[in-house]
């Protein structure tokens, strides 16, 4: 990533132009709320707050820190944004690329209308990889995070070190192609710094082609000691702009389709199925990662579909609302080379 | 070879897995049908499932097979383009496609789920492919990577 | 005297001493976070910790664990009660704050008519060795639950760390027995327990958090409905982390696992939580906390109104890890303070009238 | 004369088939009558089916099976046609039913006698390429599944009758005969194959290499002798060059063939090309042809995908000799290609392109019948209702009028059953009896008690697999709480043991364990359902097709799947529950769209049925295409019979015309929809009720912007130039009139063939011919696609002078004026460039489709467009005039470019489709269909979007929000909505993921 400025002072600036914008449309009634981010009450946290009057627009923060994925409040189940008298109210939302993503494929999915929502674009430079931090601290409390330059610069009560940020963001940032929301002309006014075009995207996905390589067994064993830890608190679903299921799966019965336990087994048919039900929906936020209370690291699962969709059906999530998705379509052309055949 | 290793391998030798088929009723379970008419021989492994149509298959089905301790599954449904409901197999296809990779990123042999396409008229071919996949299936040995600890 | 000593270089003579006799639990290193888990190498045991991930909660209570298993035999089914409740468990190194929270799920699992034998026995077959903290984090809060970060309530035997080695107090008739055991332990002096006395103070005086508990409850009592609780639950996405960390939250699922194959079966019991929306939902299809406010809601009601009036003390120990845990970091202290606005607000009306 | 509500239908291949369930479907008996022993015909034989490569098998056995099956269809097999008496409405017919040496009443078709004949006889469904024991079926899925003795080869052994355990062997069964009293007949005998005599050049069984392409059909088909490789009789080699030759005895002046075109040989040569390269890519296809004439929807498309994708080379000529090397068994082709040159080639193998004969008892057929045949043998059929035969009452279809392919056969078949629905509409439901059956147990609740029959079937299962062993495993499974064994369980006999085990043990569930359900479930489920038990309470285990017969040599290895099989169904049984299948009022009424001569004779047929019918047109007047259009090739004349449909329009009282109508919305489903239209000049809005819709809309006249079109008054329309040869006849000054075929056809922007050019312009140059014979008239082409008998015209044409030069598609001709004169520069085959002075060009321009109004209809309808903006039907092949939507058809120009005689076809085909419906008061919606849980659906749409039948929409339920709900009369069941649903929100009845689950889990 090429930084002309420090990582500060960019968002800094940002998050300047940000307020502006929103100070702008609330006070001309163009929105009537906006889901934004607030700073956090812990060293890299962020909280997302919801404002409907001019003079919260200073809450609103904008750093390497806002990870949420604030797509995931606009899914009727988590918020509503009705008034009794107004009906549906208009939504702005503070949209990084991942945002954006998520908004264009939840609109495709008949979740939202991008009509009644106000897309504030932000080029975002990636989120810190929180729960990479910690652990290198280790069994220290962590009092202070800043930035400085391009480093990110953690301080506790004896100590100070400082992490590089390229290094030291989140895993699917680093390989992020879509940095601030898809769309962009079709809200011209609304990006509060350089947003680009994505009519499509180059990846070749090299950061998995290692994982690939490996035999079933290495890859077996990679994976169970991956997801060891899960807890199945379901934190990662709760987190997804796109697990809105109002009963999932592994909360069914009638037939329980899979163990509820803890056994290794159970824990990772979730994950699979998860990842299955993900296949061209994923928006690579990263929000199920930086959720997980455990640390545990789901990117690559999540790099894997992409590539899955990229390379089979050229689809990349959350570029256009009327493409339709690769799980809703189908070409007589497909490839199937996986096909058994005979000799 | 020690005593022990040649008993071993006589052993997986005698192990037999045993194979989960879902066929579509209109042109796999047909074939097998058109299999057996024609007295056409293949190994007892496999357990059909007749379902409406490949489409019906849900990922579900094929991972449960997995976990439930099934060695192999098999999955078969009309060529592209014969299906009974114009367009079932299409949409299974790519989910299929999916499942497969994904299956086979989480570590699970390539050959433990099989997909495949076989007519109501090619009897001889889905012995073939039966033949096929009951011999890769043998091979990966028996399937313990979802075995639950008791 | 009786307290005695314990060199940090002697633990695993510790270990080595008793792992027969007991299941050993201790702090241990999985993946990057401390968990309570079944020791077989004192190597393992970490010694330098804040506190664990998930709380030690989880060896009487695990995630998943099996009530009874059963067979068929023809088209009988026949019940195998579990064997291993008998076995002997010592759980080494737990912060005070957990510690106490054995005590709040023993008022939960043996409250009234209903007695838990599964986790009964397990607790009554627990000896519990305590760790004071020195350093306790800007998130810890004990000592506005009426705990301490030298708080010996529920342990057997209580650690202060003094620097190469503990002070070893003897709390309960189980820790005699232990400390019994364990004759090469020298005496502690004078010196050694005032010096814990004196990290005791410096740690309680060292607390950042405090909350008047006495009037959240009270205003909680007053405010099932306000308007602040959907302020509350706005930012929260029901992702459940709180409850799963929580080392006071007891509710679990019950669920039926058939091996059919094998001809045989189990019962299990699975933590649940109630920021689910499915932990409220009733076969008619009814939900009585439907929405996300109602459930953030009987979180926080749970924890500091219904417990205190149930068993006369607060459903929270302090710990904070719900405060760290939250990703969207819609942590206690907020929702305590929005919590006591409402007061405020009133006091201020009441001044203006 | 009392009218019959029956009808006769001679010919079981797919066009008799079609009718029969048409008929079957809206209440007349039918009869269907069959020479050979089994149904399906040639399409049966085939392989795959052009241009989808469909595998013929696998659409057309559901279809027999259903024919085989159906309560109002009686099959009779083996038969002869002696007397036909009577007319239209009544008629009565006398048969001969040949034995068949095995009563088909106790044969279950397990072929222990077949494998035990020691006589060897020819196999004639496979062409004569395999042998087959002279106690043998047709093919291994033929309907009905009964055996036959060949008598021809029958030594009187005995053998069969000892090993038949259902004793169904009867040497001295007699042959029967009686009497059929019908309504009405339809003749859909098919065809019968050119078959060259060995004397002729091309050295057909004299050379063992030289094919038929029926032949060649079987060695492609898996099923066939070769088990779908392709290789060469003489032996067995893998050929790697092989030449298919065209117009093998059609187009054939010589008096060896037939004069006529033969119409699908180019086509299914182009597909046995294509399916042979497939199958072993080692196989180098060459096609030696004289036009290509792929005229059909979406054919052109295929040939160049032949060319293309599979490297088949066209060579444009006609073979002169073939001779074999009598070492290789090669064959050494001679021809002279398009430059004139003599060429020699080795070929390994040469495909005949044979052409399609009257069939060989035609003459006896229209004898017995008392129609007409015409001068080539076929049945002889009106010029403006290509079914209807010089009787009335009396119809064809199919290939027995004119060679034809399958869908314009299906398309035939059911036109024929759409005019025998205006004779004997007012007779339905007269000669069928519905059966009464006790009213259905209530099992709701209940434990499930389950009953498990296991079937010896003779030995083919009890030979292989220990039945009485299964019989006590079965015994000890949760829920069973009766097993028994059975010789025959679906013996008459067994289904009476059936019935009284259900009453004895209370059973609530039951399940067979035997042959396949595919053909056996719809019996036992008939059976349960007299015991009182709803049909679905039904459950097989295959144990024969799926398990003894294939596992021969491992019996304990087969019993021990077997015992797996049981268990598997038990689990699943246990989790069944009954299903009702729902019923839904029919609005009998229809909405015609579209006022051509298709829309009006489709009013017309269903008010001629006393069907109340509403018209539609968006034009001021009625009419359509046919307005521009006097006279037929063949001489019809449009005009007349166009003023009269108009004028039997205006006066029908049940047919209500609404002209300048645009259609606002279109609401609800099958039997039931709703519609307003906006008509007149005023725009007057009108609402009416419907329960079918026929889409009838016609297409457009391509107006080019190529060849000065619109610059110069010389260039003209085809269209044109037959109004003013019809009007006043203004040419005398033109002496040269050059005409240019494929304007706006088979080129980028329209791929496709328009069908009728050739014949207009054929049509236009006789007309000049006649009128001022003086004149020059040279027609520059690409091919000439006079298919079937138009191709007499062309040949007529030729005599009179016209001249024929084709051009090549990539150096179409090109035009230029110099003044008034106008000259066509062409680079003509065979003659070289030429610049022709001409003054009067005529375009033959081709057939568009009107894409954002056939767009706009299609979104409402929620029925699909192809590539090219005609409407796409349900399927290419067997159901031509259906759309995947229910209740909705298709006809006309709306569907591909057409005649009008097919149109008119299509037209009363797409009203005995309809009438299917319309003749029931309530449909019955299927059974085993999905259903969405509201609670669970998030109301993604996914489902939407996989459903092939546009079953699934999304509302706004009051409790749950937005979900998708599934219309019953819609869904299908094929499940693809439930695969893919992460919700797992939908199911499928009768295949419910509980059901499924429990069969994975009931693994041994």
């Amino acid at each position: 990533m090429v930084m002309i400025v420090g990582l500060e002072e960019e968002n800094k600036e940002i998050e300047s132009n940000m307020r502006e914008l929103a100070r702008g449309l609330l006070k001309e009634k163009k929105v009537d709320v906006i889901i934004g981010y607030k700073k956090g009450t812990l060293p890299m946290m962020s909280q997302p707050i919801i404002i409907d009057k001019e003079e919260d627009v200073d809450k609103l923060l904008w750093n390497n820190t806002c990870y949420v994925n604030l797509a995931k409040y606009l899914v009727p189940r988590v918020a509503k944004f009705v008034d009794p008298e107004k009906g549906n109210l208009k939504v702005g939302v503070v949209a990084k690329g991942c945002v954006g993503r998520a908004l264009i494929h939840l609109a495709s999915e008949n979740r939202i209308n991008l009509d009644e929502i106000t897309i504030i674009g932000i080029p975002c430079n990636g989120v810190i990889n929180r729960q990479r931090i910690e652990m290198e601290i280790g069994e220290k409390e962590i009092l202070e995070v800043t930035a400085s330059g391009n480093n990110i610069v953690v301080k506790g009560k004896n100590f100070e070190k400082e992490f590089p940020f390229d290094e030291y963001m989140n895993e699917l940032c680093k390989q992020c192609k879509i940095r601030s929301p898809p769309l962009v002309s079709k809200f011209p006014d609304l990006h509060v710094g350089a947003c680009e075009e994505y009519a499509s995207i180059v990846d070749e996905f090299d950061d998995i082609a290692e994982f690939e390589a490996k035999s079933p067994e290495e890859k077996w064993a990679y994976i169970q000691d991956a997801l060891s830890v899960c807890t199945r608190c379901y934190a990662c679903r709760e987190a997804c702009p796109m697990c809105y299921c109002n009963l999932c799966f592994v909360d069914q019965n009638k037939p329980i389709w899979f163990g509820k336990t803890t056994d290794m087994p159970d824990i990772i048919v979730y994950h699979l199925i998860r990842a299955m039900h993900m296949a061209g929906r994923c928006v690579a936020c990263g929000a199920c990662s930086l959720v997980c209370p455990m640390g545990i690291d789901l990117n690559f699962i999540n790099r894997k579909l992409e590539k899955i969709v990229k390379q089979r059906f050229d689809f990349t999530s959350g570029l256009d609302p009327d493409t339709l998705p690769p799980m809703t379509d189908f070409k007589m052309e497909d490839a199937e080379e996986f096909m058994l055949e005979e000799d | 070879m020690t005593e022990q290793a040649i008993e071993k391998q006589t052993e997986s030798e005698k192990w037999e897995p045993k194979i989960i088929a879902f066929l579509c009723n209109w042109c796999s379970y047909a074939g097998a049908d058109l299999a057996g008419v024609s007295r056409i021989q293949y190994p007892p492994n496999i357990r059909i499932v007749r379902v409406p149509c490949s489409g019906r298959i849900n990922a579900y089905f094929i991972i449960k097979s997995l976990t439930d301790g099934w060695d192999g599954v098999v999955v078969s449904g009309c060529h592209p383009g014969d299906c009974h409901y114009i367009s079932g197999n299409l949409v299974a296809r790519r989910r299929f496609a999916i499942l497969k990779e994904l299956l086979e990123f989480f570590g699970i042999e390539p050959g433990r789920v099989n997909f495949m396409w076989a007519s109501a008229a090619e009897g001889e071919r889905f012995a073939v492919l039966i033949r096929k996949a009951t011999e890769i299936v043998k091979k990966l040995g028996p399937n313990k990577k979802f075995e639950k600890k008791w | 005297m009786d307290e005695k000593l314990l060199k940090k270089s002697d633990i695993s003579k510790l270990f080595n001493e008793v792992k027969d006799e007991y299941n050993f639990y201790a702090p241990k290193k999985v993946r990057g976070n401390i968990s309570f888990e079944l020791i077989s190498d004192a190597k393992e045991i970490e010694l330098d910790y804040l506190n664990s991930k998930v709380p030690p909660k989880d060896v009487l209570f695990p995630q998943k664990e099996t009530i009874f298993e059963y067979h068929y035999e023809g088209k009988d089914v026949i019940i195998d009660e579990r064997k291993d409740l008998e076995d002997k468990l010592l759980i080494f190194g737990v912060r005070p704050c957990d510690a106490y929270s054995f005590k709040l799920l023993e008022d939960f699992f043996a409250f009234g008519e209903f007695q838990d034998d599964v986790f009964l026995k397990k607790r009554e077959n627990a000896t519990i060795i305590g760790i004071g903290c020195n350093e306790p984090r800007q998130s810890c809060f004990c000592t506005s639950v009426g705990g301490h970060p030298y708080q010996k309530e529920s342990t057997d035997v209580f650690l202060s760390d003094l620097g190469d080695y503990y002070l070893v107090e003897t709390i309960t008739e189980k820790g005699k027995d232990l400390v019994k055991k364990l004759s090469w332990l020298t005496d502690a002096k004078k010196g050694d327990v005032e010096k814990s006395k004196a990290l005791a103070k410096q740690a309680e005086e060292s607390f950042t958090t405090k909350f008047n508990f006495d009037l959240v409850t009270k205003v909680l009592d007053e405010n099932f409905e306000n308007p602040v609780w959907e302020e509350i639950a706005e930012s929260c996405i029901g992702c459940s982390s709180c409850t799963f960390l929580c080392p006071t939250c007891t509710c679990f699922d019950v669920i039926d696992e058939n091996d059919e194959y094998n001809h045989r079966g189990r019962r299990i019991r699975i933590w649940d939580t109630c920021q689910s929306c499915l932990y409220t939902l009733e076969t008619s299809g009814h939900n009585p906390r439907p929405e996300k406010i109602q459930r953030c809601r009987n979180r926080i009601m749970h924890k500091f109104s219904y417990y205190p009036s149930n068993y006369d003390r607060l459903g929270c120990v302090g710990c904070g890890r719900c405060i760290v845990a939250c990703p969207v970091n819609n942590e206690l202290r907020l929702i305590i303070d929005k919590i006591l606005e409402i007061e405020q607000k009133e006091e201020g009306e009441k001044a203006n009238a | 004369m009392e009218k019959v509500g029956a009808v006769m239908i001679v010919g079981a291949g797919i066009g008799g088939s079609q009718a029969a369930l048409d008929l079957g479907d809206s209440g007349l008996k039918v009869f269907l009558i069959e020479s050979s022993t089994s149904i399906g015909g040639v399409m049966a034989q085939l392989d795959k089916t052009f241009p989808t490569n469909d595998c013929a098998m696998c659409i057309v056995s559901p279809k027999l099976v259903e024919t085989g099956r159906h309560q109002n269809i009686d099959l009779n097999i083996n038969c002869e046609i002696l007397k036909v008496s009577g007319q239209a409405g009544n008629f009565t017919v006398k048969v001969k039913k040949n034995s068949l040496y095995i009563n088909p009443d106790k044969c279950t078709g397990c072929g222990v006698c077949g494998r035990n004949c020691p006589v060897e006889a020819i196999d004639l469904f496979n062409e004569g390429l395999a042998k087959y024991a002279a106690t043998s079926v047709k093919y291994p899925q033929a309907v009905p599944l009964v055996y036959a003795i060949n008598k021809d080869y029958c030594i009187g052994c005995g053998v069969c009758a000892g090993v038949c355990k259902a004793k169904a062997v009867e040497y001295d069964r007699k042959d029967e005969i009686i009497d059929i009293n019908v309504g009405a007949i339809i003749l859909a005998p098919g065809f019968d194959e050119y078959l060259p005599p060995e004397v002729n050049k091309y050295g057909f069984g004299k050379f063992k290499n030289v094919v038929t392409s029926i032949e060649f059909e079987r060695i492609l088909s898996a099923s066939g002798p070769y088990a779908g490789r392709v290789l060469r009789p003489s032996d067995g080699d893998i050929p790697q060059k092989v030449a298919f030759l065209q117009c093998v005895g059609s187009r054939d002046y010589t008096g060896e063939g037939q004069p006529y075109c033969s119409s699908v040989c180019c086509m299914y040569t182009a597909k046995e090309a294509v399916i042979a390269h497939e199958h072993q890519h080692e196989v180098k296809p060459t096609i030696f042809s004289m036009d290509i004439r792929a005229y059909g929807k979406d054919f052109d498309k295929y040939i160049i995908r032949a060319q293309e994708e599979y490297g088949v080379r066209y060579i444009r000529s006609r073979i002169s000799s073939i001779d074999e090397d009598h070492k290789t068994k090669d064959l050494i082709l001679r021809y002279e290609n398009e430059d004139e040159e003599v060429i020699e080639e080795v070929y390994n193998m040469v495909v005949l392109g044979v052409g399609l004969n009257p069939p060989r008892d035609a003459q006896h057929l229209a004898d017995k019948f008392g129609i007409k045949l015409n001068p080539y043998g076929f049945a002889e059929t009106d010029i403006f209702n290509p079914v209807q035969t010089t009787k009335p009452g009396i119809f064809a279809c199919g290939a027995f009028s004119q060679p034809k392919d399958i869908p314009e056969t299906v398309t035939q078949a059911s036109a024929a059953a759409g005019c025998v629905d205006q004779i004997l509409f007012s007779e339905r439901g007269k000669l069928i009896t519905e059966k009464t059956l006790p009213p259905e147990i209530f099992v709701a609740g209940q434990p499930p008690r389950i009953g498990v029959f296991i079937c010896h079937c003779g030995i083919n299962i009890g030979g292989y697999v220990d039945v009485p062993e299964v019989t006590r495993y079965a015994a000890t499974l949760p829920n069973v709480v009766m097993s028994d064994r059975n010789l025959y369980t679906c013996s008459a006999d067994t289904q009476g043991i059936i019935k009284e085990k259900i009453e004895e043990y209370h059973l609530n569930r039951v399940i067979v364990a035997s042959c396949t359900p595919r053909t056996h479930e719809p019996l036992f489920q008939e059976t349960i359902r007299e015991a009182g038990l709803n049909r679905y309470l039904f459950q097989m285990a295959n144990i024969r097709d799926q398990c003894s017969w294939v596992h021969m040599n491992q019996p304990e290895k087969a019993t021990e799947k077997a015992k797996d099989l049981v268990r598997m169904a038990v689990n699943k049984a246990r989790r069944i529950a009954p299903i009702d299948r729902i019923k839904l009022g029919v609005t009998k009424k229809a909405m015609v769209i579209g006022g051509g001569i298709t829309g009006m004779v489709a009013a017309l047929n269903f008010a001629s049925q006393e069907i109340e019918t509403h018209l539609v047109q968006n034009e001021s007047k009625l009419g359509g295409f046919a307005n521009h259009i006097y006279h037929t090739l063949e001489g019809g004349d449009v005009q007349a019979y166009l003023s009269n449909l108009i004028e039997k329009i205006n006066s029908n009282k049940f047919i209500h015309v609404y002209l300048d109508a645009e259609i606002e919305t279109i609401n609800g489903y099958i039997g039931n929809f709703k519609t307003t239209v906006l008509h007149g000049p005023n725009k007057d809005r009108v609402e009416f009720e419907h329960g079918v819709v026929v889409v009838a809309t016609g297409a457009k006249e391509y107006k080019p912007k190529e060849y000065l079109y619109g610059q110069n008054k010389n260039v003209i329309l085809q269209s044109e130039f037959e109004k003013i040869l019809n009007t006043n006849g203004a040419i005398k000054d033109k002496n040269t009139i050059v005409m240019i075929q494929c304007v706006g056809s088979r080129n980028d922007d329209h791929p496709y063939c328009s069908k009728m050019c050739c014949a207009e312009a054929i049509k236009n140059a006789l007309l000049v011919k006649k009128l001022h014979p003086e004149k020059e008239i040279i027609i520059l082409f690409r091919d000439i696609r006079t298919y079937g008998f138009k191709e007499t015209y062309y040949r007529k044409a030729r005599e009179a002078g016209v001249i024929f030069l084709r051009f090549d598609e990539n150096y179409p001709p090109e035009v230029t004026v110099n003044g008034s004169s106008l000259k066509v520069d062409v680079k003509a085959k065979k003659v070289g460039n030429l610049l022709i002075p001409t003054d009067l060009l005529v375009l033959s321009a081709g057939i568009v489709a009107p894409h954002e109004e056939n767009e706009e209809l299609g979104k409402m309808l929620k029925v699909p467009l192809n590539d090219d903006n005609f409407f796409l039907e349900a399927h290419v092949k067997l159901r031509p005039v259906d759309f995947a939507t229910e209740g909705v058809f298709v006809a006309g120009l709306a569907h591909c470019p057409k005649t009008i005689e097919d149109s008119i076809s299509q037209a009363n085909a797409a009203v005995s489709r309809a009438c299917t419906i319309l003749s029931k008061d309530e449909i019955e919606a299927e059974g085993k269909i999905a259903s969405v849980d509201p609670s669970r659906c998030s109301g993604c749409g996914m489902c939407i979007d996989n459903c092939a039948y546009n079953a699934i929409e999304l509302i706004e339920d009051r409790r749950f929000g937005t979900v998708a709900v599934i219309n019953q009369a819609l869904c299908k069941g094929c499940g693809a909505c439930s695969g893919n649903c992460r919700c797992a929100a939908i199911d499928v009845a009768g295949f419910t993921s509980e059901q499924i689950y429990a069969m994975i889990t009931g693994r041994l």
